[in-house]
């Protein structure tokens, strides 16, 4: 078996991944823990992108460091300690959870190894990307028409479940005080 | 994807030899520790705690949001040649998303708790 | 490039000390003074006339320093003592949280536990959106940029939203304090000039600089100028929008708008100059607290700015570490 | 990718971007000497003085301060905007020439949200705690209108790869028929750089924000990676929007490097003409007339895309 550079490189992309990946559960910091999980997820980014899989490999890196930046301002607001300076523990019942992460890893890990994966058949096309936004405008636009209405419904339960004041409190009974009643000034209309 | 592991080790090999070279030109190479700037006071605590975002709400929308951008590259190259049915789509899409932030715009979500 | 004003103590090179310190500010002054970056110089200005003699000076001790400009390696006003530890005992979420504690970590090393590098965790209070979250403590001046002298707000914050607030002053003796309407024109640019540079326009805090200056030096005669430049500013849009919505309930009696105060300052300003001022129904700084209830904290800065004149009996920016640019 | 530049081009890329970087910083301090009524020649050489202050000031660190996550972000400044000039080509091909050279940026912008909000919280201080939020805040309300900027160069020329989005251009610039997203683009270099009017995560009126606690060479190498990130955004914007290397007389790179300039130059003079945007101004600004904005804007250009092909 020869060990090409790219070989190298998705080995230690998957060291990397894993490895900070393990850190979230031992670092004391809410910050350090969201970054760590930054940090391994740009890993898989990268490793995507060693598999010729470019377009994947950068939205995940793009889109995992935006959803991380955001997590962190909720694990830090949100977890009911400290979130830097008190020694932490990222877990709920330690031992189970310790049992069910590496029997989920083995299983997984073994189901890789184990599964006998078919063989290629043809060759992808030069152009990934194209044929993704192909894929997503022909044969597989049942999945873009059904994400529309689940993105809609994901904003509206969102707001619904994380906002404190809604339109009653904000423009009375009848929704016609203008302009609405926040506690912050600002925002258009006013 | 080589020049670009090159670039990044090149950009940070630059930002380390400018740490170095100010141990150097600096009056003093050791770090001194002080309390936080507070006008001239002693801090009560320390900073890092439980911070209160007062817009949560709005991240909670921008999150839901932003998947959206996933479909968004794939489909720009590809609609010049796939017409208008790939617009219309797309764009009925996002007016859905549209309207659902103009919504939660009326819920107050991006506005400050 | 001249001298300009730092920011924090981190930026400055120069903690100039303008007139006779009493106690309290003393300490206030040896605490910026220790959390300055060498090479650092530290000048006392007695006298106005002598102030100009005194920063060329500076100049010189900044270029000379070399390596000898060290200070101690932790510089630290804090000293952790029992009681530092204890809540307030009247506040009864203070008592709760404490409690609380107690049945964490249930024992005697929890002073250490609780309080790493010798300073307490920030406890956790009930908020106006209903979450529990931690309340942060900040004191905003005597030393600050682009605020009143001698005024000392202790906010306390959840996230950057004031939820409470306790005023003091500090004595603040001005050197060679004169109060003619030149003077009073002054203290009045001075503050229309903080309101600007807080809101992020140097230039225009720049050329109100300029004509405060003339206006001290006796250049401007009378107040057409100081309208002139005030009638622009009102007309500029932005400006408007981004100040607009920043309301103080009560603050001259009677709810205001933070940009209507802005373009009264220049009024009030032109009308001393030219002779017919009314003296203005001056808040007290005791409601202060009032007022930046509920605000958020660059509110507050903007607020507090634009009221200096009526908050601080004394010259505006007395005392505040500058910046060497070296020119 | 066979196409991108040979690797000695770092150099010149490097020197090119401090260069400019410098310059920009000068322009800046020039006009706030004129407005001081001081000598505009002393603003000019500001930037280098004022490197030489940082580089004498003796280290300082706060207390209790997470000092690994604070200087990995003060670090990463500058190579996030190294990184982003990599992929912008330089009339025909970039250091880093990609088909998704555009998604990349889009990727490396996005970084900045990370590294300023550490900024922040790494210090362990009120006021770098509330700057970072501030900044967080902000990039709710700029990076989907920017996304969408991005969008429509895409969609013009139907490819994700800055050269030949470039190359498309010949004759007609994107930024003629494509205005709203070109503004929308700059809005977010200015956010994503911090500065004015776009940096109120270091306004003085959170006493300065991220910035307050910066002293020596961690301080020069925010501020100077500021400068560097709204340069390496003007540098992406010319051949999404501008035509890239395209002009007469002047090699491509110098047509791009010109072209820098004047976009950088033009988006200092905003920041010092408008004021600071605070976050709670903003936010709804940026969801409710912005984005709908860019989107008709997106809407335009695909309707042109498929109308002309």
């Amino acid at each position: 078996m020869n060990l090409s550079l790219v070989d190298v490189g998705f080995w230690l992309c998957a060291v990397v991944s894993v490895v900070a990946g393990a850190l979230v559960f031992y670092v004391d910091s809410m910050a350090r823990a969201t970054y760590a999980l930054a940090v391994s997820f740009v890993a898989v980014g990268v490793a995507l992108l060693l598999m010729g899989q470019a377009y994947m490999g950068v939205i995940v890196i793009l889109m995992m460091v935006m959803e991380m930046a955001v997590m962190a301002v909720y694990m830090v607001m949100f977890m009911g300690m400290n979130p830097a300076l008190m020694p932490m523990s990222m877990v709920h019942s330690h031992r189970s959870s310790i049992a069910a992460g590496v029997g989920t890893f083995l299983l997984l890990g073994a189901g890789a190894v184990l599964v006998p994966w078919p063989t290629r058949r043809g060759a992808p096309t030069g152009d990934v990307t194209s044929a993704l936004g192909e894929a997503i405008m022909e044969s597989h636009m049942i999945v873009m028409i059904a994400m529309g209405p689940v993105m809609v419904a994901t904003i509206v339960a969102g707001v619904v479940l994380s906002s404190h004041r809604t339109r009653y409190d904000r423009l009375g009974d009848d929704l016609d005080r203008r302009p609405a009643d926040d506690p912050q000034p600002g925002g258009v209309g006013r | 994807m080589a020049s670009l592991l090159f670039l990044l080790v090149a950009s940070f090999g630059i930002v380390l030899a400018l740490r170095v070279l100010a141990r150097w030109t600096a009056v003093s190479a050791s770090p001194f520790e002080v309390e936080p700037w507070l006008s001239g006071h002693p801090p009560t605590e320390h900073a890092l705690s439980r911070y209160h975002a007062r817009w949560y709400t709005a991240s909670v929308v921008f999150l839901a949001f932003d998947v959206e951008m996933l479909f968004m590259y794939p489909w720009a190259i590809v609609v010049g040649h796939l017409g208008p049915g790939a617009v219309v789509e797309m764009f009925g899409f996002l007016l859905m998303l549209l309207l659902a932030v103009a919504w939660a715009r009326r819920e107050g979500a991006f506005r400050w708790a | 490039m001249g001298w300009c004003i730092a920011e924090s103590a981190a930026d400055a090179d120069v903690l100039a000390v303008l007139g006779a310190p009493d106690e309290a500010f003393a300490s206030v002054v040896d605490h910026v003074w220790a959390q300055m970056s060498e090479p650092r110089v530290r000048v006392h200005v007695q006298a106005g006339s002598e102030a100009t003699a005194l920063l060329d000076e500076v100049r010189e001790r900044l270029r000379l320093g070399a390596r000898r400009l060290t200070g101690p390696d932790v510089r630290r006003g804090f000293t952790p003592s029992a009681d530092a530890m204890a809540p307030e005992h009247d506040d009864q979420d203070g008592a709760a949280a404490h409690g609380d504690h107690h049945d964490h970590d249930g024992g005697h090393d929890h002073s250490s536990m609780m309080m790493p590098d010798g300073i307490p965790l920030a406890e956790g209070a009930e908020d106006r959106d209903g979450l529990e979250m931690d309340e942060l403590h900040l004191p905003l001046g005597p030393v600050l940029a682009h605020w009143p002298a001698g005024v000392v707000l202790r906010v306390t914050l959840h996230g950057d939203v004031v939820v409470d607030a306790e005023v003091e002053q500090l004595a603040a003796s001005g050197i060679g304090r004169r109060d003619d309407p030149a003077v009073r024109a002054a203290r009045l640019l001075d503050a229309a000039g903080s309101v600007l540079a807080l809101a992020g326009l140097p230039a225009e805090f720049a050329r109100v600089r300029r004509l405060r200056d003339r206006c001290l030096d006796g250049e401007l005669h009378d107040g057409h100028e100081v309208a002139q430049f005030g009638d622009r500013l009102g007309r500029r849009r932005v400006l408007r929008w981004v100040l607009s919505g920043l309301i103080a309930e009560g603050s001259h009696g009677g709810s205001e708008e933070l940009h209507a105060r802005l373009t009264a300052l220049f009024e009030q300003a032109r009308a001393e100059l030219d002779g017919d001022a009314v003296p203005p129904v001056a808040p007290a700084v005791q409601a202060l607290p009032a007022l930046v209830r509920g605000m958020e904290l660059a509110e507050v800065r903007l607020w507090v700015a634009a009221l200096g004149p009526d908050l601080a009996p004394g010259l505006a920016d007395q005392e505040m570490p500058a910046e060497a640019a070296h020119g | 990718m066979a196409d991108s530049l040979p690797l000695v081009y770092v150099v010149p890329v490097m020197v090119g971007l401090a260069v400019v970087s410098l310059s920009v910083a000068g322009l800046s301090s020039a006009l706030e000497a004129r407005d001081r009524g001081l000598s505009v020649g002393s603003g000019l050489t500001l930037p280098l003085r004022e490197t030489a202050r940082l580089m004498r000031q003796r280290p300082r660190r706060t207390v209790s301060a997470d000092r690994l996550l604070w200087r990995s972000a003060s670090s990463a400044v500058i190579p996030l905007a190294v990184l982003i000039v990599a992929f912008v080509p330089l009339g025909a091909h970039a250091l880093v020439d990609h088909p998704l050279g555009l998604v990349w940026i889009n990727a490396l912008d996005v970084v900045a949200w990370a590294v300023m909000w550490l900024l922040g919280w790494g210090v362990n201080s009120v006021t770098g705690l509330v700057g970072g939020y501030r900044f967080l805040a902000l990039a709710l309300g700029y990076e989907l209108p920017l996304m969408f900027a991005l969008t429509a160069p895409a969609i013009a020329a139907g490819s994700l790869n800055l050269a030949e989005i470039s190359a498309t251009q010949d004759g007609l610039w994107f930024v003629v028929w494509t205005p709203v997203a070109f503004v929308a683009y700059c809005w977010g270099v200015l956010g994503f750089s911090v500065r004015p009017p776009m940096d109120p995560g270091a306004g003085s009126d959170v006493n300065g924000g991220i910035l307050a606690e910066l002293a020596a060479v961690d301080r020069l190498l925010v501020l100077a990676g500021r400068y560097a990130l709204l340069v390496a955004g003007s540098a992406a914007a010319v051949p999404l929007f501008l035509g890239g290397g395209a002009g007469p007389l002047l090699p491509g790179w110098g047509w791009v490097l010109i072209k820098t300039i004047l976009v950088s130059g033009l988006l200092v003079l905003a920041g010092r003409r408008l004021p600071t945007l605070r976050p709670d101004k903003l936010l709804e600004l940026g969801w409710v007339v912005v984005l709908p904005l860019v989107v008709a804007q997106d809407l335009v250009v695909s309707v042109i895309a498929v109308a002309t092909n």
